[in-house]
Order: structure tokens, then C-alpha cells, then sequence
């Protein structure tokens, strides 16, 4: 896209006339970067280290840095497979959930149709429910309705609490409050004229939606995704009590096994953040060029 | 377990899982099945602990055929409660508190050891103080492993030696432990007490068992046992006199390295045993239960056991505890034997010799413990003259929620205590 | 194939109301310019046509088959949004391409057709081009090409030159008659541009404040303007209106206006007199306002004297901006003429061409020509 | 669209409408059920459980009218930082080569489990100077370290209702890990704007600061009012920040942790299904606000 | 008060260049008019000296001083964009405004302004609309609105009426001239109305492929355009063109082109004798084609057989397309002509106005007229 940012301007602007910007931008940056910064250089360092000094310290004896850390968490039994586990519940969680929501959000934002706003208020409003309150009742339902089916990689049962189909379900339910709510939105502020133009060129609601909606709704899609990605990946509750086969088990779980009772287990801890978060940090990037300035530019006219 | 060890282990549990699927929602109990399935074990370990319980099992997954799924969690209790409410609980629970363990056992909702077909085998292998733990209304549920005293008082020999600082013994009294105290800190050498009690959601509860030894030794076991079965309240003069005691531990000058009540508040548990064994070490002695030996190994590899590290009895002897309660939510095939398992000598001789393990089982031997200290600890489980379960493990619940908050509370403001032991007796009674 | 009918058709956006109780026959294959002032509801018109706005009340058919309950996209209606409406995240191609994707034609006759419609308008360099990286007169290019591409039953085409130059707008407009030729599809066609209705209409529908004025033939409404509002929209620059009434004075009659008579020929007597005593506002088109240095053949002159207040050379004609009395008049005189700005000067209507209408209804009111003329 | 089938509407939003009732709206009910019986769901004791809320009578295990002001204060002090931080931060880094890599370094913190957050704030407010890195600054400076989970003081008197150090600071670190939301989905909204009203305001002489307040921020309402409605709803049920943290010891409890402590710890389900219905009762005026903008809304659509 | 200079600019999008070595002098408090093909980079140069587009090269000044690094906001510009870019969350009451309360103007004074500007417009009933509630040309009334209710140090209008219909168009067009008058302000105004072009600008310039061809006043370039691009592009229907070399024939002299030669008139010999031999170009308007009927005075007749391939009769005027040999001709001839389509007929071409063009460069090729006609 050649159209410009936002805020970029039309005029030539010397470096020094936007140094104030970059100097509050950095500062912030480092502000905000400092806390992260401790915990990971702690998590290259050996757990006595930790325990007797702060972060800082390390760099006066750069001899201390160790990989025993992340030795410790990579090299965990079945690590590998907790690994393949998140992803198998998380993708499709992800994916769900979007698709889910966003024709959801069509109805709700280009169809007219009685109790439209009550349903999408009902909808947001259910943001307020407390994922605890659910186990429960969702618990005690999945136990009663398992459906004994083989699947290969979905475990023991097509759906119930020992398979990965609830998991989806589950994490797909609890996400969409926030998903519909946040691509309905975007949706409406889309001009209306795109829509009938495609209606026009004979497209279906169907064909509208995937044609012309998707791809300029692309900047939210890509920020449900990382965030939802990012809530199934960190999940820890769902996976606990909702999750009867532990050899399903995701990366969340495998690391609190290495969770003394007793203590902190530092040392395995800042390892392992920086492990789970890696791949989170990938999708971020990865999903950053859907970012994309001025998406509607020559779209409409006035 | 070694890598292969885990690879059959997954592989099993995949295709047994449906087993252990059909058996819970099937079968009825009783009906003989082929072979075992899996076991789903909810439990708090983890780290190595959870190692040596893995490798404690594998004998019996190679020679049963049946496999163990062990899920560790902190919040075992939450987690416990919505597995139960939501008619999808494990097989078999290990936490380390009986309070919640009562409630399902009132409720039904375990099976007896009768019913697992072990009840003679524990009544005759295990202490009758921890077999009448595990009884409700009459009927025994479930056995203990993995016991821990918390009659320990950790110091450094070496250090006590070059100051000529006398440890205390059994035999001694509250009154040495506090001349002692005095001693110390007036030698100026270093600071008496290392003391921290805060362990996030649970803060509080090392104070608690300071106060539980001292109620325990200073107002002897009948008012201990009263305040567990509720005919004395936690306004009872001895459980005042108990907090205040521990009080002034924490609230003398100069008596905690911490620096009174706001640092005790605000140090870790774990961190707060570090100071005696530092290489200068900023606290003469620490007081925590026989795991603390544990961190103490972590953080200090290069030190003795019973040379640079070991631990006095509590004064007076007395001796409270804790321990993993173990029981089932049903009578399977598979859960049947790995209970028996769990329950036998030999299979807990396994974690004992790989070590941090205490046994309360009479079939294992107190000469097979790794290390001196290691060895003493289950001596002093063993030998004690007088021993009770931790009090507030026992009691459970909200009060054991309250009773943790009262001692953060009381330390930050100990003009309070009446109305804090006032707010916990509450508790009970409702 | 389409025609089109408009059976009392009215549109409100809330309390106001967009088209009024609107009547149209659009026959089969024919070629209809809807005019009218701006916002007097064209494009509402067009949107309800095409299945985008709801009707309020009365129904619309196609061919035959009323079409309220039908939706957009089953109307096979192809149009040119006044805001061209591109589809920003496809190229111009795709932008073209996609409404014959969705109708399974083959890729390639896509590309031909899609290739022939830009290289027609010019646009067949850009075909790659985002529409954000495009002026303003080659998304509107776009916008059309992406109709013309189609073979529907009826295109609606809303201002689709009015950002393109003169000589562009001269050969898109002859491409789209010649299209109109070929398919012989019904085009419902909105313009601005007084040529472009007069030169591709085979009628002209003329609209105003939502209610539909009069539709005729381009030469039609320009001759025989049903009223008032009609004979001033139609013809640029546009007719000349003075109050005035008919007397007898004399032998002869004469318009009297406020400020100045006009003395009625013999020849044109006859049609005056019925009139005699009415109030009329009467028009004329600056064209008909003659230099008498350079007066054509055939007219039939009404002299008058005026002040010149302005004079626009046009280079092929130029404009003189006569006041006399109240009335101001616009006249459309041959470029040689010697009148200045300031200066007083006589000019020479041709009474063949004054048309008179009722001064309260507006109406026209017939002013028979013998034939003779 | 003229045309479209009455049902139409309805098989779009069946796969959501289906998902959200199993997983929210029955559990709700169901907790709407349990707040009105006992602590084992037996017996049914109308309004007991509220009463319970309101008289309060164990202040030691659950304060709840504390916990209620705590959560008020996490309404106040975290959605008013976290979303006008998010927008300046959007605005700001929207405007520069780096964009991808200030946003990630945003970011980072919602991306840590709440678990790793504990232990990276251990780092920074632990009591010993010589680990916790505030401490370790103010020690540097000569000043006495400071219990910052703990002390529930604020400025040397103690503190004013829930308005304490150590709410404070929990709210600083739910700014911090949330902020990155925020500039996330704000920045997405951002990317919408088109580019030519913005340059429009610049010709009628608008500068940058005009520009957010006058066009940018309004254009974006449909965004912010997600972002902030978000937010709102979240610190409303705060839960996992705290439980990690402070487990709600020293004044830190909020509503959510009651109930998890009434509900999981103590079994009581009667009065936690009560306190967790309390917040679904909360959100009414919210929503109530956002019916009307909604209602506006449509009249203009 | 502001002339503005652009020297030597170039604007490129990637390898695209939307306007090539840009020089012109806009003098203080004049109107110049902007006119080009579509896509011609008309609005490229607007945006840049808005400020709004980053220049590659070259410079522009304001009033004398440089302005490539001074901020949009502060080039004190008053701009309609030719997508108009309302501000869609403000009433257009606000969009008008919006300018002058940044101005800390009181806002009884932008109330006034605001009023006048609408009433000016005919959009005083839609005030409390929001945009999304208006047809296309009343959007665009308002975009001209936000621009005129402000006194900047330049206006720049891209196309400003183009959605407007022809009566709304002339008088706006005369409001803007007389916001002209009134304040004296420098006026940059694209088109593509010629009409609105001659009747305008106090200068226009006529820009090609992103390059300047000729600036010059409405009648200058109507007359004499330095080459073929301006002859064409100005006027419309657009000047004929047809090649042919002067040649000696006998003692007279004749225009040669394939398939007809013209008789060059005895006073016209010596202005055409220079150039025999040489390849040309000729232009002549449609207007200086006549039909021998209605013959003006004062007309170099050059009589031509051609066919009549259409007629568009435009009411006051018609319109002959003609066809001879290879070449086709247009011809604006008295409405009253006998000629129909497909008929043969004879034309009289005015070779006073016959204009010719090197063959090659397109440059214009003088031929003087004698001073007597
Ligand atoms: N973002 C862009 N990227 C690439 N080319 C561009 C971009 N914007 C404009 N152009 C090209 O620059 C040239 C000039 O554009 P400009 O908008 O100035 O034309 P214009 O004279 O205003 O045309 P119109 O009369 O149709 O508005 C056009 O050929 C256009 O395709
Ligand atoms: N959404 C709306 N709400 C209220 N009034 C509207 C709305 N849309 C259009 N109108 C009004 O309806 C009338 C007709 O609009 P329409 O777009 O049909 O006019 P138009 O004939 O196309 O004008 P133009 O030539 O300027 O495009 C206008 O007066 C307009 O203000
Ligand atoms: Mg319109
Ligand atoms: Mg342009």
C-alpha cells in the first residue's frame, strides 16, 4: 500500500523536529521492557543466584549465566508432545473462534432483523462472567454428554473431558463475547457501499462476507487472533478441570509439574515464561502486516 | 523414569484411556476387568518430587500393565472441588490438607480402604494417630505418605560452635528458647531468628505452625486436641498466649534479621532460610518443617548434612507434622492396586532412598534414609513422645484460611489479636 | 429482457421524504436520463431500482415481475455508484473481473472482456494498480468499466463521467451509446451534463424536490417544456423568464412587462390574443435574443433596448448580460458583435421561440405557431 | 438488504448463539440457581447468601464491602490509565519505522502467564533490597525498604478504604500488562481511518493534538468504546493478578477472589454463586449506557 | 498576501511520476485555472502544495518564502478535495466550522459565516445532517463550504462542482468569482467544464502526463495554443485536425491532404506561401465550419464536399459529423442547416481560423493574418 500512515505528514520533517516523539516512545519502551528485562535475564541464572541477588548482578558476573534453566524445561519428559498438545488445542481454538465470531458480527452489523441490539448487548454483557462460575456446570455437562469416538490425535473421546473437541468448544465459547463484539464494530464502520456494490455484482451474503469483509477487516482479525491465541496458549484453569486425559496435557500444565510443592522453583519459572511465550511473540509478528495503513483509501467518494 | 520408561507410558495411556473411560462410565463396580487402565492421579508435586513419585510407580506400571497420569497443581484445592462438583473427579487424590478430605468423605463421595480391600494392611502398618486421621465416623478412607515433622529448628553447627551457642534439646523449655534468643542477639554477632512467612495466596501459614508447636509444647496435647475437635475455641487463653509467644519472636527488637513484623510479612518462606547457611551467615537459627532441608540443598549444594546444616527439636519435644493424605474416588481394577501399591513399604522404600521422603510406614527402615539429617527427621517422626498433625491442616476450610490471614494480620497489628482470635472462633462455630 | 416501471413509488428517510409518489414507464432497451437538481432524488431513485434501499410505499418491476421483495444481487443490475464504491483491498483488475468471477465465466473471457473495457477507457495501464493509487477520474474509469464489463438486464449508471475531461467524457460517452446499440439493454442514466442528456437520451426524465417533472424526448422537453421548473432546468445556459401580460393597444397587441412593452407582430398576433389580460410568466432562451447586426433568417423580430451589465466571450459566441428595467436577460449572440459591457444596446428576440407559462401554477400555456413558419 | 430471508440472520449467529448459551449463559442460570440454596446446594435459603454479602460477617476470611471498594478502585485507576495509555501509545508509535518493534515491546507483558508476571514482579518488589529491584533503588537512595504487596498504607497514614500502596501497585502492574491490549486493538481501529479526513483537518489548520482529540478519537469511538468496555468488565472480575500476587491478603481481595476463596476453598457455593452473580448485576448500568449509544448508533446506520 | 512559485518540482509515486519538472508563477490575488487530462497530475500538484504530499524535488514557494518543510497546518490553505473528505462524525454545521473554531474565531462570528456560506450553497435545511445523510452534490457543497467560510492566504479547489447540476454549477460558479473579487485571494481551481475554465480563470494552464504544455489567458489559448495537446484539448467539441502540406498548384496555392485538397483564398496566400512543402498539422474549430447557408459575415471561405455521417441537433445549435476521405470533421453549424445524416453536403471551412502544427513536434507553426480582416 502507498497510501500514508495516519500521522505521516506531507511535508519534509527533519530528524530533530520528531526527536521529541522517538525520545518519549524509547523511553517508554525501556520503562515498560525493564520488568521483562529482569526475568529473563534471571532465567540464565543458577537458581542459588537468583535467590541470594538481584538481576542486575548478573552482569557483574556474566560467569553465573548458565542454560541449565532452560535445559531443565526443555529437557522435560514429554515437553515435546505438551508442545504439539497447545498447538493442537490452540490453533483450532483460534481459528474457530474467529469464524465463529466474525458471521456472528455479520448478522449483527449489516443485517436488520428484530432484537438485534438486545442479542449483541446479551452477547458483550456475557464479558462479565467469570470463567470460574462456568467450570462447574460445563464440567458436569461434558462428563454427561461424553461420546465415546476414537480419534486419532483427539484423544479418547469426539467430545467430553478426555478429548481436545471440548477444549475448542470451551475456549471458542468463553472467547467469543470479546470477539463478536470487537469485529461487530469494525464491521459497521466498513462503508456501507462496498457491501450493496458487491451485492450488486451478484455476490452472495456468503461471498460478501469472505470476499469483501475478511480481507478489510484483516487489522482486527489479526489482533483477535493474537489475542485469543495468546489466552488459549496461556491457558492453565480450562486445560486443569476441563481436560480429563493428562496425556492431552498442554505446555501450561507440563511446566507447573515442574513446580515443587513446597518453594518457588524460580529458576524453572523465568525459564519457562520465556519458552511459552515464544511462540505467542511469533504470531505477533507474524500477524504485523496485517496492520496495514489506509486499507479503504479510493474505496468511496465523499 | 528414563525416556523409553515414558514413551510405553503415553503410548499405554492413549489406547488405555479409553478403558479407564468406559470403566468410569459404564461399568459398574465389582465386574472383573481384563487389563488395568489408567490411573488419573491428582496430586501437588512436582519437580523432583514428582520424579521420584514417577519412578516410586513405575514398578507397578511394568508389572501391572496399568499406567499412572499424575496432574500437580497448587491450587489443588480449587481444582479438587470442580472435579468433584462437576461428577469428573480422578481416581485417586493426594493433597496435603484432611479438612476438605472430611467434607467428601461425610458426603460419600469416597470409597473406604474396606471397600479397596486394604483396610487390615493399613491399620497394621501404619501409626494409629495418622489411621485415625484418616477415619471418618468410624470408617477409614484413605492412608498417608510423604509425612513431614515440623519440630525443627534449622541452625549452623559450625557458627553455634565458634560462638559457643548451645543448641537446644527436647528436654529444654520455651523460656531457653527465648535466653537463647536474648544471647544472640545481645552478642551482636548476628541476629537470633530468620523468619518469613509470606507464600502469596497462603501467607501466614509457616507462623501457624510456629504457633501449633508452641501450643503444643507449652499448653500440652489435650488443649492441641480440643482446639481440632472445637471444644476449646481459638479465644482460649493457651491459643492467645500461643500468638503472643510466637509474637514476640517476631515483634522483639532485633530478634528477626527481617527486621520485625513488616519484613516477616514480606519474606518468603523459602528465602527465609538462606541467612544461617549464607557463606556470612546474617541469622543464627530458622525455624520451618523437615522440607526446608530441601531448599536449604538447592541453594547450598556444597554444604554438609549435619555438619553445615542440621536442626534442634522444638523445645519440650513435642512434635506436630504434616503429611500427603491419599484417598480414592472409586474402586476400579486400576485404582484398587495402585492404591495397595502406594500404601506398601516397598514401594514407598523407593522415594525414601532417592530421598526427601519421610515414611510413616513401620515397613520401612530408619537406616535406609540418604543422610544423617535425612535419617534424624524420621527418628523424630518416629520417636516422638508426643506427635499431633498440623493444626490447621486438620481443622481445614475457611477457618485454616482465616486462621493464615489472622497471623499477617495480627503481626502487622498485634493490638488486634483479640478481635482477630475473636473473628476465627467465628469460623467454628458457624 | 427489462423494462422497468415505477408504480407510485415513494422513499422517506425518516420524515423526509427522498422520491414522492413516483410514476415512470421505462420501456425495454430504451435509453433514459434522469436530471434534476441536486438532491432532488435521483440516486435514491436509482438505489431503490436496484434493490439497495427499501421502497416506503408503492412497487417496482422489471420486466413485468415486481421486484420490491427481491434482492439486490438476483436483479442482475449493473451500476455505477455516484461514489464508484471500489473495492479498495483488489486490484483494478480484480475490482472489474470480480462480478464475472462470481457469475462462472471462463477465465479467460474475463480477461478479454475486462482487458477490452479498459483499453475502451483508457485505464488498461493501471489494471494492476490498487484503487487508492488512482485519480479521481480513473476510479470513476474503474467504477465503470466494472459495469460495463457485464451483460445484465438493466444498467444504472449515476453521474459516471462527471470527473473526466471534456474530450475523455465526448469518447466514454460515445463508447456507452455504442455499447447501448450493441446490447440494446435498458440503461437508466443520471447526469449533470446538459449535452451528455441531450445527445445519448431517447428520453429524459426530469425530477425535482423527489416528484418527477416531465419526460419526453431530449428536443421535446427543450421545445415544449411542460413548466416553469423544466424549461428553466433544460438548456444551458438557462431560459430567460419575465412576468408580463397580454393587452390590446391599439390595433395591435403587446406583451407588457414590468419596465417595457413588446410589440407583437402581425404574423404571430393570432396566438396572443386568447391570452389578452392573463398573468404569464413568459421564456426565452438566450439564444433566441439576436445581435440585430447579425439576426438569421426566418425569425421573427421583437425588438429591444437593454443595458449591457456583462459580456462573456466564449470565443465561438459570446454572452451578453442584459438588464432592462427589473428583468435581467442572458443572451447567446454571435461573437462578432459590437455591444460592450456598460453601454446601452438593442437586441431582437425571436418571437417564434417565447414560450408562455401560468405565473401562479407554472404551467405552459400554448401558444400555437401557424404553420406557415 | 432487500430480499434476504427472515431466517438468514439467524443461521449466521446459530453456531455463536449455540456456544455462548452452553458455556455462558446455562452456567450463569445455574449460578443464578445456587445463589439462592445452601453452601452444598441442598436446601434452598432465598436470600441468605446476599444477606450474608451485605451483613459481612467474617471481615477476617471475606471483607466483602472492602472487596467491593477494591474492585471500584480497579474500575477508577486501571481502565482510566490502561486505555488512554493504549490510544497515545497507538497514536505515537503508529507514526514510526519501528512501529512493530515498539508495539511488541508493549506487548511483551500481556503475553507472559500470569504465573511468569508473579515471579517477574517478585524481581522488582521484593522486600529484600538485595533482590527486589524498587527496593534495591530505594536503599541505593538511602531510603528504608518498602513492602509494596504488604503495606497497606499510603503516604505514612493508612490507607483510605481500598486506596492502599499495595492496591496501587497491583493495579500498576494490570496497566502494565494491559496496556499492550489496549495499543494492539486500538491500532487495528487506527489502521481504518481514512488517511484524507485526517489530512482535511491538517489543511484547516488542526495540530496533531487537535487531530487525536477532535477527529481521531471520535472517528475511533467504535473501537475505544470495545477497548474500554473491555477493560471495564475486566477489572470488574479481576482475578488472577491478585490470586498470584497477594492471594487478596492485606486489603488486595476483590470480588473475585471471595468468591473463588467461598466457592473452591471453603465449598461454599451458595454465597460464592451470589458473589459472582453480584457482578453479573454490576455490569447492568454498563451495559444500560451502552443500549442507548447502541440505539444511536442505529438511528444514524 | 500569497503568489505562489513552484520551481523545477517533481512528484513521484515509486517509479511512477505524477508530475515532471514543475515550473510555474502563480501570481498574488489571481484565479488560476488547473486543467488537464484525467490523471494528468492536476490533483498531485494541489495535494503538494497543500502540503499534504511530500515533494521529490524541486521547491515551492508561498508569498516568497520556501514552504517544503513548513507543516500543512500552517500554510494557511483553505482546500476542497476532490474526494471532498468530510469529517463523517460532525453535523455539516461542525464540518464548516471545525476550521474556524481551531481559529479561536467567537462563535457568533462562525455562526454568521457558517449561515452565509450554506444559504450561499442552498444546503441552510441540512445543517444538523451528518454526511452519510446527504446526496453526492450536496456533499460536495459542503466540502466547498468548509473551504469558503475561511479567509486563508490561497484556495485551492479540486474540482468543486462537478456533482453539481448545470443551474446550481453557474451560480456557485459566480459566487466563487465574486468571493474572488471580495477578497482578492489567490485561487488555484481545477476542472475539467470548460465553460467554468473560459469563464474563470484569470489565467489558465494546461497540464499533460504530469507536464505543464501552456499557461496563458482563456482567450490565448483558445486562439493560439503553442501545440496540438492544448489546440485539442481546449474548446469543446475539441478542434479538427487533419495533416496536408501547402503546395503550389498552378498560380494558386492549395492545402494538400489525402483525399481533398483546399483552395487557399487569394488574401490568404502570403501568411500560407512560408510554409509550402512542410508537414503539418491543421486545426480548425467546429464552429469555423460552416454550413454555406448560414454563412457569417466576414468568413475566408474554403468550400469542402464531405458525407454526413450523424447530426446531433442540440436545440440552439447542430452538431455534423463529417466524413472525407480518411479524415472525419466536426462541424457546429446554424440549427436551422439543411444537412442530414448520410446525405452529402458541401462545408465552408473559415480559413482565418485554420491553425497549423509542425507534423513532428506539435508545436504550434505561425500564420500571421493580414491586419486587414
Ligand atoms: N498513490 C499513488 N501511487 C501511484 N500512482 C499514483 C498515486 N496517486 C496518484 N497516482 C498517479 O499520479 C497521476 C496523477 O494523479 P492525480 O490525482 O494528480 O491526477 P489528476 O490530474 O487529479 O486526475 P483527475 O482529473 O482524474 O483527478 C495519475 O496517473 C495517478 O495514477
Ligand atoms: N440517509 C439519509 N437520511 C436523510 N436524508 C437523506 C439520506 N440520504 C439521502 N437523503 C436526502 O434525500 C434526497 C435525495 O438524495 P439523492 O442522493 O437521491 O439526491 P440526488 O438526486 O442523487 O442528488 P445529487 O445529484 O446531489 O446526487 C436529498 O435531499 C438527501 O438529502
Ligand atoms: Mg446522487
Ligand atoms: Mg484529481
Amino acid at each position: 500500500m502507498t497510501t500514508t500512515r495516519v500521522a505521516s505528514t506531507g511535508h519534509r520533517v527533519s530528524w530533530w523536529q520528531r526527536l521529541p516523539l522517538h525520545v518519549v516512545v524509547i523511553g517508554v519502551i525501556i520503562l515498560w521492557s525493564i520488568p521483562t528485562l529482569g526475568l529473563l535475564v534471571s532465567s540464565f541464572r543458577e537458581p542459588s543466584a537468583i535467590a541470594s541477588s538481584g538481576w542486575w548482578e548478573a552482569f557483574r558476573h556474566p560467569d553465573q549465566f548458565t542454560l541449565a534453566n532452560y535445559e531443565r524445561v526443555l529437557g522435560e519428559q514429554g515437553m515435546g508432545r505438551a508442545f504439539v498438545n497447545s498447538l493442537l488445542i490452540t490453533v483450532p481454538a483460534t481459528i474457530l473462534v474467529i469464524l465463529v465470531a466474525a458471521h456472528a458480527a455479520y448478522a449483527l452489523a449489516w443485517m436488520r432483523f428484530p432484537a438485534r441490539g438486545p442479542i449483541f448487548l446479551v452477547i458483550v454483557g456475557l464479558l462479565v462472567v467469570p470463567l470460574e462460575t462456568t467450570l462447574i456446570p460445563v464440567l458436569r455437562l461434558f462428563s454427561h454428554t461424553t461420546i465415546e469416538h476414537q480419534l486419532p490425535i483427539l484423544g479418547g473421546n469426539a467430545f467430553g473431558t478426555a478429548s481436545y473437541t471440548g477444549m475448542w468448544l470451551a475456549h471458542t465459547g468463553y472467547g467469543l463475547p470479546f470477539a463478536v463484539f470487537l469485529l461487530r464494530n469494525f464491521f459497521v464502520s466498513l462503508p456501507r457501499d462496498l457491501i450493496e456494490a458487491a451485492h450488486l455484482d451478484g455476490a452472495s451474503d456468503l461471498q460478501v462476507f469472505w470476499r469483501v469483509i475478511l480481507p478489510l477487516s484483516l487489522p482486527a482479525i489479526a489482533a483477535l487472533a493474537i489475542f485469543q491465541f495468546l489466552w488459549v496458549w496461556n491457558d492453565l484453569l480450562i486445560a486443569l478441570v476441563l481436560l480429563g486425559d493428562p496425556t492431552l496435557a498442554p505446555m501450561t500444565l507440563k511446566i507447573t509439574n515442574l513446580v515443587s510443592s513446597f518453594g518457588t522453583s524460580y529458576q524453572v519459572l523465568t525459564a519457562a515464561a520465556f519458552v511459552s511465550m515464544a511462540l505467542p511473540l511469533v504470531v505477533f509478528f507474524a500477524f504485523q502486516r496485517f496492520f496495514v495503513q489506509g486499507m479503504l483509501a479510493g474505496a468511496v467518494k465523499g | 523414569s528414563s525416556s523409553d520408561d515414558e514413551e510405553t507410558a503415553t503410548a499405554t495411556a492413549t489406547e488405555g484411556g479409553e478403558g479407564s473411560m468406559t470403566a468410569t462410565a459404564t461399568e459398574a463396580p465389582g465386574t472383573p476387568a481384563a487389563a488395568l487402565g489408567t490411573a488419573d492421579v491428582l496430586g501437588v508435586w512436582g519437580d523432583e518430587e514428582l520424579a521420584n513419585f514417577e519412578a516410586m510407580v513405575t514398578p507397578w506400571e511394568d508389572e501391572t500393565g496399568g499406567t499412572m497420569e499424575f496432574t500437580g497443581t497448587r491450587d489443588l484445592t480449587a481444582i479438587l472441588t470442580s472435579r468433584v462438583e462437576g461428577d469428573n473427579p480422578p481416581n485417586i487424590a493426594i493433597p496435603a490438607e484432611v479438612g476438605l478430605f472430611r467434607q467428601f468423605a461425610t458426603e460419600g463421595r469416597l470409597v473406604s480402604l474396606a471397600d479397596l480391600g486394604m483396610a487390615d494392611m493399613v491399620q497394621s502398618t501404619y501409626p494409629q494417630g495418622f489411621v485415625d486421621l484418616g477415619t471418618v465416623d468410624g470408617t477409614p478412607y484413605a492412608f498417608f505418605m510423604k509425612a513431614d515433622t515440623k519440630g525443627t529448628i534449622w541452625y549452623n553447627p559450625k557458627v553455634f560452635a565458634d560462638n559457643g551457642w548451645e543448641p537446644l534439646t527436647a528436654d529444654s523449655t520455651w523460656d531457653d528458647l527465648m535466653q537463647l534468643s536474648t544471647t544472640i542477639r545481645d552478642s551482636g554477632v548476628m541476629a537470633p531468628w530468620s523468619v518469613g512467612i509470606e507464600s502469596g495466596g497462603a501467607s501466614g501459614w509457616p507462623g501457624s505452625d510456629w504457633i501449633q508447636q508452641i501450643l503444643l509444647n507449652v499448653h500440652g496435647p489435650d488443649t492441641y486436641d480440643g482446639i481440632i475437635d472445637g471444644s476449646l475455641t481459638a479465644t482460649d487463653d493457651a491459643m492467645k498466649d500461643s500468638w503472643q509467644k510466637f509474637g514476640e519472636i517476631v515483634l522483639t527488637d532485633g530478634f528477626t534479621v527481617q527486621g520485625g513484623a513488616t519484613g516477616v510479612n514480606a519474606t518468603g518462606f523459602e528465602p527465609a532460610t538462606f541467612p544461617p547457611f549464607e557463606a556470612e551467615p546474617t541469622a543464627a537459627m530458622t525455624y520451618l518443617g523437615g522440607f526446608a532441608a530441601g531448599f536449604i540443598e538447592t541453594q547450598f549444594p556444597d554444604l554438609v548434612a549435619g555438619e553445615d546444616y542440621d536442626f534442634m527439636p522444638f523445645p519440650g519435644g513435642g512434635v506436630t507434622g504434616g503429611a500427603n493424605i491419599v484417598y480414592a474416588f472409586d474402586s476400579e481394577d486400576t485404582t484398587k492396586s495402585l492404591m495397595e501399591y502406594l500404601a506398601s513399604g516397598s514401594a514407598q522404600q523407593i522415594w525414601v532412598d532417592a530421598g526427601g521422603f519421610t515414611s510413616v510406614s513401620s515397613d520401612v527402615s530408619l537406616d535406609s534414609y540418604p543422610n544423617p539429617v535425612a535419617k534424624k527427621l524420621a527418628e523424630q517422626l518416629a520417636n516422638a513422645q508426643v506427635f499431633r498433625f498440623d493444626l490447621d491442616d486438620a481443622v481445614g476450610g475457611d477457618w485454616q484460611s482465616a486462621y493464615f490471614t489472622g497471623i499477617t494480620e495480627y503481626l502487622a497489628n498485634p493490638d488486634q489479636l483479640d478481635s482477630i482470635l475473636e473473628g476465627i472462633a467465628q469460623l467454628r462455630a458457624t | 429482457m427489462a423494462g422497468i416501471t415505477f408504480d407510485h413509488v415513494t422513499k422517506a428517510f425518516g420524515d423526509q421524504v427522498a422520491v414522492r409518489d413516483f410514476n415512470l414507464e421505462v420501456i425495454d432497451g430504451e435509453f433514459l436520463v434522469l436530471v434534476g437538481p441536486s438532491g432532488c432524488g435521483k440516486s435514491t431513485t436509482l438505489r431503490m431500482l436496484a434493490g439497495l434501499d427499501a421502497i416506503t410505499s408503492g412497487t417496482i418491476s422489471i420486466g413485468g415481475r415486481e421486484v420490491n421483495g427481491v434482492a439486490a444481487k438476483d436483479r442482475d443490475i449493473a451500476m455505477v455508484f455516484q461514489t464508484y464504491a471500489l473495492y479498495p483491498h483488489m486490484s483494478v483488475f480484480d475490482n472489474m473481473a470480480f462480478g464475472l468471477k462470481l457469475r462462472k465465466i471462463s477465465r479467460r473471457d474475463i480477461d478479454t472482456r475486462v482487458q477490452q473495457a479498459a483499453r475502451l477507457l483508457g485505464i488498461e495501464d493501471l489494471l494492476k494498480r490498487k484503487p487508492g493509487q488512482l485519480s479521481g477520474g480513473q476510479r470513476q474509469r474503474v467504477a465503470l468499466g466494472r459495469a460495463i464489463v457485464r451483460e445484465p438486464a438493466a444498467f444504472l449508471l449515476d453521474e459516471p463521467l462527471s470527473n473526466l475531461d471534456a474530450k475523455l467524457r465526448v469518447q466514454t460517452r460515445a463508447e456507452i451509446s455504442r455499447l447501448h446499440q450493441r446490447l440494446g439493454t435498458t440503461f437508466v442514466y443520471v447526469t449533470h451534463d446538459q449535452v451528455e442528456a441531450m445527445t445519448m437520451a431517447t428520453r429524459i426524465a426530469v425530477m425535482n424536490e423527489g416528484v418527477l417533472q416531465q419526460v419526453g424526448s431530449p428536443q421535446e422537453l427543450y421545445d415544449h417544456p411542460t413548466n416553469v421548473f423544466v424549461a428553466g432546468f433544460i438548456g444551458s445556459p438557462a431560459m430567460n423568464f419575465f412576468e408580463g401580460t397580454v393587452r390590446r393597444v391599439g390595433g395591435g397587441i403587446v406583451i407588457a412587462s414590468d419596465g417595457f412593452d413588446i410589440e407583437v407582430p402581425q404574423v404571430r398576433r393570432d396566438s396572443f390574443a386568447p391570452l389578452e389580460g392573463r398573468e404569464l410568466t413568459f421564456g426565452m432562451r438566450p439564444e433566441h435574443i439576436h445581435d440585430p447586426a447579425f439576426v438569421p433568417a426566418g425569425t421573427v423580430p421583437a425588438p429591444l433596448d437593454a443595458q449591457v451589465e456583462i459580456t462573456e466571450l466564449m470565443g465561438n459566441e459570446t454572452f451578453l448580460h442584459l438588464q432592462r428595467g427589473e428583468t435581467s436577460l442572458l443572451a447567446r449572440v454571435d461573437p462578432r458583435t459590437a455591444a460592450r459591457a456598460g453601454s446601452q444596446t438593442s437586441v431582437v428576440m425571436d418571437l417564434t421561440h417565447l414560450r408562455a407559462f401560468d405565473a401562479t401554477s407554472g404551467e405552459a400555456v400554448p401558444l400555437e405557431v401557424p404553420s406557415t413558419v | 438488504m432487500i430480499g434476504r430471508r427472515w431466517w438468514a440472520p439467524w443461521v449466521w449467529m446459530a453456531p455463536a448463539l449455540m456456544l455462548v448459551s452452553v458455556f455462558l449463559v446455562y452456567p450463569s442460570l445455574d449460578t443464578l440457581r445456587r445463589s439462592f440454596l445452601d453452601a452444598r446446594s441442598k436446601e434452598f435459603v432465598g436470600l441468605d447468601n446476599y444477606r450474608f454479602i451485605i451483613e459481612n460477617p467474617q471481615p477476617l476470611v471475606a471483607d466483602t464491602h472492602h472487596a467491593l471498594l477494591t474492585n471500584a478502585l480497579w474500575l477508577v485507576m486501571f481502565t482510566g490509565l490502561t486505555v488512554p495509555f493504549g490510544l497515545l501509545l497507538a497514536v505515537l508509535t503508529g507514526r514510526l519505522r519501528y512501529e512493530a518493534v515498539a508495539k511488541s515491546a508493549i506487548f511483551i507483558p500481556m503475553a507472559v502467564s500470569f504465573v511468569a508476571a508473579s515471579v517477574i514482579w517478585r524481581f522488582m518488589l521484593d522486600f529484600n533490597a538485595d533482590i527486589g529491584t524498587f527496593n534495591a533503588v530505594l536503599t541505593g537512595l538511602g531510603r528504608d525498604p518498602v513492602a509494596w504487596l504488604q503495606d497497606t498504607n499510603l503516604g505514612g497514614t493508612d490507607g483510605i478504604g481500598p486506596l492502599q500502596l499495595n492496591n496501587l501497585m497491583l493495579m500498576l502492574i494490570g496497566v502494565w500488562m494491559w496496556t499492550g491490549f489496549a495499543l494492539v486493538v486500538l491500532s487495528a481501529g487506527l489502521k481504518g481511518i481514512s488517511s484524507e479526513v485526517i489530512e482535511a483537518a491538517r489543511v484547516d489548520g488542526a495540530t496533531e493534538r487537535q487531530i487525536l482529540f477532535r477527529i481521531i478519537i471520535p472517528i475511533l469511538r467504535p473501537t475505544i468504546i470495545v477497548v474500554a468496555t473491555t477493560l471495564l468488565i475486566y477489572a470488574m472480575k479481576i482475578f488472577d493478578l491478585v490470586w498470584v500476587t497477594t492471594g487478596g491478603r492485606f486489603g488486595t481481595d476483590v470480588v473475585s477472589t471471595l468468591f473463588f476463596k467461598q466457592a473452591f476453598i471453603n465449598r461454599n457455593f451458595g454465597v460464592g454463586a451470589a458473589l459472582a452473580f453480584l457482578l453479573l448485576a454490576a455490569v447492568v448500568p454498563l451495559m444500560a449506557l451502552s443500549i442507548r449509544r447502541f440505539q444511536t448508533e442505529e438511528e444514524r446506520a
